[in-house]
């Protein structure tokens, strides 16, 4: 088949399936006759192709995906303005302790933000599928421990929790200016070995 | 954009107008403090405002100088709201005994940072501030949805799209799981005789759309159904009324009854 | 704004939708700041954009909306062989709410699921003509009641609503898996005697 009509035939896909598609699933379209090599090949060359156009080709956390440049966000906005989705502070530190400390229990996330969980909280993040109960801990109470899922990656644009923002320098947030940064640094390290006593 | 977009670097906010800009020692009516206190996330997220706005280095908190603010404003929460001053409570219990600790006589050696009693709070602190930073940045990352869409141009085949096939485990577990989180709230009770009541109901209030006006009569068949589903049915009609939704009316005694829907 | 640019919008609010797009869509994008004849010629001009790629502009009865060409479809069938679609875990929960609860307002659903509910999930319920609206409550609002229909007994092989799984041995088997199967006849026997609120 000529690679002109296997890259269209990529691209159709990428732009008929709101899922991300993985090389596995570029292959299978092809009964693996194509190799992989050829498919990351042309798949850069579709990213080249969009790059001054509406769409960004994407690799996250479940394979490659078009999504609207953010620059259109706020036309696309009001086709449905009411699916727009907004989520109060409580809610996004949830999210937070969940993505960098996962997995954890409800305790944990008590613990860490110093007051009760409104169940709601977790239900939202459950409902919108970026959060899943992954198992229990095995403690009195057989608590549910709480992890993102790839799909919270997919929908930030991530391939791996890996690629989630960095914490802040401490210096920037809590310590007075007046600290040493080394000395700072090490109690990030110290604060994050202490949390796990359930 | 949404609060946390825009909010300011303790994240609170009163009526609109940044917390930061409070005068230290203002009078805060009470139906303000509310507010005020509903602006923060718990404890740690007062305590943290607190040691920002003093600008005080969170390694050296002046424990008899924080403790006593805090207090302040929880003893004005107590009057107010019991049940949100609760947490708040436990942290101004800490406060206090980090407080004493520090009067106790100072060990020899200074070096030893795992004696001064304020190092569990300070972790506390800086994980949480930690926490609420991350937030902040995961809501300012362009999201699926609220920033960007993802394509999804109509995929053209020659066959009829096949419709979701959902069978009856499908339903099983979604129930479950619906179940499990609402336990959560409160109990909800489904038994087989309340489902084979709601069953009743549907159909009736089906039949009375069809019909506006329905026979009390028309709805038992005496010789055909079993005394089990008689008995059914006339719960689901005592249920449909008790729920308002519909309405049951005699002309005048012995005379037959009627049911109709509920009208505004 | 812009003529290019509004073309850009508009094309890219129809790669992103699966759902077809009327004029009205397109005018709410631009605040109805845009004429329904440039946006006429507009569609026209994205039309021959395409004509040579993978992807047909169309007018349907709703609207307008992309499609892959049908040269496209022996490819893009294979993504997902037996591609059976299937329903979010939200839209099954609420069919499940409605089935054991109905019948039910769109408040009942949110309250016993602890969020709000996204009409999608209800429209695909009653596309698919297993979820009906039977009335109105007579409460401030009128929210329409719904519940479940013939259809849907029909397709998932059921008499009546009674032989639905029961909650009591729902609840069980959340607790412990291992109850046995049994006892649930028993219950049903039972169940249709009397009724204990709820």
């Amino acid at each position: 088949m000529a690679q002109d009509k296997i890259k269209q035939i990529i691209e159709v896909a990428l732009l008929t399936n709101s899922q991300p598609l993985s090389i596995d699933d570029f292959q299978k379209m092809f009964d693996k006759n194509i190799e992989r090599s050829t498919i990351r090949m042309l798949l850069d060359e579709i990213k080249q192709d969009w790059q001054n156009k509406a769409l960004d080709l994407v690799q996250v956390a479940h394979g490659y995906r078009f999504q609207s440049k953010i620059e259109y966000s706020e036309f696309l906005k009001k086709l449905n303005p009411d699916r727009v989705p907004k989520y109060s502070r409580a809610v996004l530190e949830v999210l937070a302790i969940i993505a960098y400390r996962q997995p954890v229990t409800r305790g944990d996330i008590e613990k860490i933000r110093g007051v009760s969980l409104n169940p709601n909280s977790l239900k939202q993040l459950i409902e919108r599928e970026w959060v899943d109960i992954i198992g229990q801990k095995e403690v009195p109470g057989r608590p549910s421990l709480y992890a993102t899922t790839k799909y919270f990656l997919d929908d930030f644009g991530l391939k791996s929790l890996s690629q989630l923002p960095e914490f802040k320098d401490l210096e920037d947030s809590i310590l007075s200016p007046s600290i040493e940064k080394d000395q700072s640094k090490d109690d990030v390290q110290e604060a994050s070995n202490i949390n796990d006593d359930g | 954009m949404s609060e946390l977009i825009n909010n300011n670097e303790f994240g609170a906010k009163l009526y609109g107008e940044d917390i930061a800009q409070l005068p230290l020692d203002l009078y805060i009516p009470p139906e303000a403090l509310e507010v005020y206190l509903e602006s923060f996330e718990g404890p740690l997220d007062l305590l943290l405002y607190l040691i920002r706005k003093d600008n005080i280095d969170v390694l050296d908190i002046p424990m008899a100088n924080l403790t006593s603010q805090y207090i302040n404003y929880v003893e004005q929460m107590k009057t107010i709201n019991i049940e949100l001053a609760a947490d708040y409570l436990l942290m101004s219990a800490m406060l206090i005994e980090i407080k004493s600790r520090l009067l106790l006589p100072k060990p020899e050696n200074p070096e030893e940072d795992e004696e001064d009693p304020r190092a569990d709070l300070v972790r506390k602190l800086i994980e949480y501030e930690q926490m609420k930073s991350a937030a902040e940045e995961l809501n300012e990352m362009p999201q699926v949805g609220r920033d960007m869409l993802v394509a999804n141009a109509y995929f053209e085949t020659e066959v009829n799209k096949l419709p979701p096939e959902v069978n009856i485990d499908d339903l099983y577990t979604a129930w479950a799981n619906v179940i499990k989180r609402a336990k959560q709230f409160e109990q909800h009770k489904i038994t087989k005789s309340e489902l084979s009541v709601r069953e009743h109901m549907t159909s009736i209030l089906r039949a009375l759309k069809e019909n506006n006006l329905l026979e009390f009569s028309s709805l038992f068949n005496e010789e055909k159904d079993p005394i089990p589903k008689l008995v059914v049915c006339f719960l689901a009609i005592l249920e449909l009324s008790k729920e308002r939704l519909i309405k049951i009316n005699q002309q005048e005694p012995c005379s037959p009854l009627y049911i109709q829907l509920e009208e505004a």
